[in-house]
């Protein structure tokens, strides 16, 4: 499975939603609040307001799916600005085998 | 008589206002003092029921006259008039986008520098009516929706190239008209009005005695994120700078002059120049980042936030109050 | 003679119940209003110790008459009995663990709409005693307790197929008696006995003045959180629905006819109906969540929080006390 | 080593805990008050009370402990619901040598 | 005539001290209650500010008179001794960085246990004067500056064998002077004397009237985390418990034979006994953690929060006054 | 691209990133206030004042400058405490080209 990590600003968190259902994203973590710094500058978490502010999502999903989600977020860092990293992970189910463990 | 600086010094030797300047000089001083988010939170929350509940007690008190029908006519007009002649100005320098982000922060209102004058009345022995807070409320969207026009007619050409974006209206309406500060404000001035006199006394001992401490507690926190926010500015250049003190002087001699040929109060011609002069720094600034995220948020907010509203609280104020004082004795 | 309708009017003519509303409403016209969790859990921590020390210190003037002692035993006997009978008629429907689960949420109390009713009977001009919120906190656990007993009990067989999970009787004894909702209400109860008169004064200027005020704010959030929760509703069918309201009712009734025959007074028996009728949505959940993770909590959260606890401090309360009001005299 | 990051519902903290230290993980760090999305519904980091509420945790471990260890967390999840996921990382350590990174 | 024991049951059956029982109660019982940080950090900005101001006004109405200068002397006085002596005390045991750490925590002071005695003084009705928040003031910061002298001296030779790690006083002397608790009781305080009556009475429905209620709320989350700190104390032995407990009787007596000496007031001697008696666990740990991060934490912070703090506010304070009381008259 | 993360004591964020601007890291995320249990003790988030408390940092950047960040890293760990884990990651930038993906 593929981790996907997005980093953007607070106030799109609607317009990333809506994309993740768009393209079928069911499950998804979010942590609200979070710092950083890039090309834009500081963003901090105690803000008056909700402009330069930053939340931190993540994804885990099929690779099949991989390609068409990354286009997505592609325009929508274009527009939006933010950051997106991808990594493999292995997602461990009630059922699933010892098996993929050792294959990871 | 009093003198101009009589009058400013009346103002600044107020608790609230030296807390925001203590704010200030703990970022410069680099003390690491910081108030985290949900307590900035939790005052803006409470200054807006506050002062939601408190204009609506008056409002059920005084009844609607034809008096405060001219006053919130007034209000509404310099709401739609400010963001239009600023951006005009604003073009001067600025793209369409980030020029009409600019001019809908102006024409917007900030309710923190409201309440700022309402006290500075209060220690005048000012009278003033407190359905200038419906005044208010009315004018935090018009300018959202002028500044989006302005975008989206003046960026047509732009937008035919890239991909067919639609302004997706129903949400900037939303934004606009439903965004947090002014539902809440909206929603306390109603709920002021209908509970009336009985309401207001089981609400005052929180809402009304505790007023002014959390006022000054918000300004603290006001203070650091005003100065946090200085260094943005030498980006920007003198023309903006400057922008953002004469605008609120034209906005609010503008006010001061519509006030004056519609023969308001001189409580209430404060409270619409400073309404008119003063500038959005959480309500419009999202509508605009959401609506135009072309626009730089580190040119319109930095601007209203540590330059205007610094100068408003401070100078301009006990200006505006000494104008109005001449014109009107 | 005061009307139903007066009553109900009476009631919701209050601002902290507007600002319940207020709250909703927000969400269903997708304002962005929120309130970050260090907020609510400030506002329930200030309502807990403020009706805590207040009941104690009231206690602390009147001692422990006979009387008080029967208003107490009559709590923990309605505390016992709600839970047993609604399990039995949510075993219609449910299976053992929603079926526990849902009966010791309706078993326990929710102290906001105690003190909503407290509020009320303040408005009326109503007496009543300091004494009953010794009698909410003795009804908080029990139910909890006989939850468990029959999530455990009618759940053996399907458990001996499973691995052998003991209960932790341990764990749960402390979730019932010292979840941080009981252990604070008892604390600040007890508190308020031991400091007595000058302890209350020392404490009335933040806990008594401030209380309505309090009020209002964490039922603007309560808004919202249920509000937020409705959608669920669809999902429960009618069943659980009419649960929701009807259950409310026959255990205030139940708690009426009780308050009747052993001669409680109006103020009283309004309160015990309301204890008797009012749903957990804090410490319960998370308590069968923990020893009952079976058991959906998207069933008995938003039964309780948007169903139970709507309808009680909006309509409830004037019914019960239209009920009483008739019966009394 | 393995990163094993573990979303959760609050309220099974301690739980979670005990079986760390059943299992011998000493170390872990955790975020609280996380949000997210999954087949359970929304939890949310605005709630009243503590049902409907995530917890975000990792811990580091040696690979040869992970077996032992996601057998124990796969109950877990059985039980009370959740998602797990594992990665591979490189742990940096004061004492470490320069080799190690070259060779992860 | 008050005994001993009557002044111990009059300092603890006050609401706060007992809130800090409840919860350090909570950790014993394992109950869940928790408080989050933002509510912490309110509570604490809101003393301070409290503290600072009201001190601030009452300076403003005294002016600084010969015997305020004399007590503000007496106060800096103590707070460069007491790191001094307690430095070679603790070297007996402890290495040269935790020495240095803990004896510039011992140096240092605790606002809430003055504010403890400020209430404790006036349940009694006995005057004291309000130049002692200056007093306090002044002696936030000597203490730092002693220890870090005593590390960086006696650690010489240690640090001759590492890389050549400069000490940055520029950033050590901004710790000492501009943290965050210093910076904003320095602050109000300034404000309280520039905006003198008009301005407390602007500000004291919230920072005076609520001032006991919060400090309450405030001792109740102290109890929770010097409770679950407790643990680290079994680790240190009985010497560092014993220094913990004995040194703030040394330090106050010290205080106290310097006040009978200079002639200070009653009320005055008592406050000045426990600033020299109590211990910094904000200020000082934090500036010991970054300028001295090979002393242990589990060391200082404990002993002062969860050992000498509780001692202070329930035993040490009325003992002071005990001793202060025989000896005065 | 590699992923740094960084668990550290709260009060010495300004050194960390004094740190980072020295090795030339222009960008990072930060969530403050994080909980954790390791060598030192527990870590949590309630805490009066700023001692026992963590903060998690990440910042992706380049494998050449990953050798002259890490050493900077380790000796910060010496001194401060703390934890620090690298792992591959993808970044996906709005220029990248989809063969990147592909490639990882
Ligand atoms: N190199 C990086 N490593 C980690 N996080 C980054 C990096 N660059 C940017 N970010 C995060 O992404 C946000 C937006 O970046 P930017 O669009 O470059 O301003 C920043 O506020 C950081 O939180
Ligand atoms: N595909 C996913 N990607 C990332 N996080 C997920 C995903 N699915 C579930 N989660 C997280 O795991 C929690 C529980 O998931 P669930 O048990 O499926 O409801 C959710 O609230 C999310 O925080
Ligand atoms: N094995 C581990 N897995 C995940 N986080 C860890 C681990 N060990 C330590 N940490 C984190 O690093 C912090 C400092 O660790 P330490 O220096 O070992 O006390 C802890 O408070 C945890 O947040
Ligand atoms: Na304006
Ligand atoms: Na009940
Ligand atoms: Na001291």
């Amino acid at each position: 499975m593929k981790k996907i990590e997005i980093i953007f600003e607070t106030i799109y968190l609607n317009r990333l939603l809506d994309l993740f259902s768009e393209k079928g994203i069911l499950g998804y973590t979010l942590i609200r609040d979070i710092e950083g710094k890039g090309s834009t500058g500081m963003k901090s978490s105690d803000q008056i307001g909700d402009i330069f502010r930053s939340n931190y999502i993540f994804t885990i999903c099929e690779e099949e799916k991989l390609d068409s989600i990354i286009e997505g977020i592609r325009d929508f860092i274009k527009r939006y600005g933010g950051k997106c990293m991808v990594t493999d992970v292995l997602l461990i189910t009630p059922t699933v085998t010892d098996q993929n463990l050792k294959n990871e | 008589m009093t003198t101009n600086l009589d009058l400013i010094i009346q103002n600044i030797l107020n608790p609230p206002i030296l807390f925001f300047f203590l704010g200030m000089l703990a970022v410069f001083v680099k003390s690491d003092l910081s108030i985290p988010q949900p307590l900035s939170k939790f005052f803006s929350l409470f200054l807006l029921i506050a002062i939601g509940l408190h204009g609506g007690y008056e409002l059920s008190q005084s009844g609607l006259t034809p008096y405060i029908l001219k006053a919130l006519s007034l209000a509404v007009l310099m709401a739609i008039l400010v963001p239009i002649y600023s951006y005009f100005i604003l073009k001067i320098k600025l793209d369409v986008y980030n020029a009409a982000a600019v001019s809908a922060t102006y024409g917007s209102i900030s309710a923190v520098t409201f309440i700022t004058g309402v006290t500075y009345l209060q220690s005048l022995g000012v009278e003033y009516g407190g359905y200038m807070v419906a005044a208010m409320t009315l004018m935090e969207s018009p300018a959202i929706i002028v500044g989006l026009v302005f975008a989206v007619y003046f960026a047509r050409d732009k937008n035919k190239k890239g991909e067919s974006e639609k302004t997706n209206w129903g949400e900037i309406l939303r934004e606009a008209f439903l965004n947090p500060s002014v539902y809440l404000l909206m929603g306390a001035l109603t709920i002021g009005i209908v509970t009336g006199k009985n309401g207001w006394e089981s609400m005052s001992p929180l809402f009304g005695d505790l007023f002014k401490g959390i006022l000054a507690f918000f300004l603290l926190d006001m203070g650091l994120v005003a100065a946090k926010r200085m260094h943005e500015l030498k980006k920007l250049g003198p023309f903006l700078i400057i922008f953002a003190i004469l605008m609120p002087i034209v906005n609010a001699s503008v006010g001061i002059a519509l006030a004056y040929f519609f023969e308001l109060t001189k409580g209430d011609a404060l409270l619409l120049a400073l309404l008119s002069g003063s500038a959005s720094y959480i309500a419009v600034p999202a509508a605009m980042r959401l609506s135009v995220p072309e626009a730089n948020p580190s040119i319109y907010l930095p601007l209203s936030l540590a330059v205007t509203f610094p100068f408003n609280i401070s100078l301009g104020i006990p200006l505006y109050y000494f104008i109005i004082n001449n014109i009107w004795s």
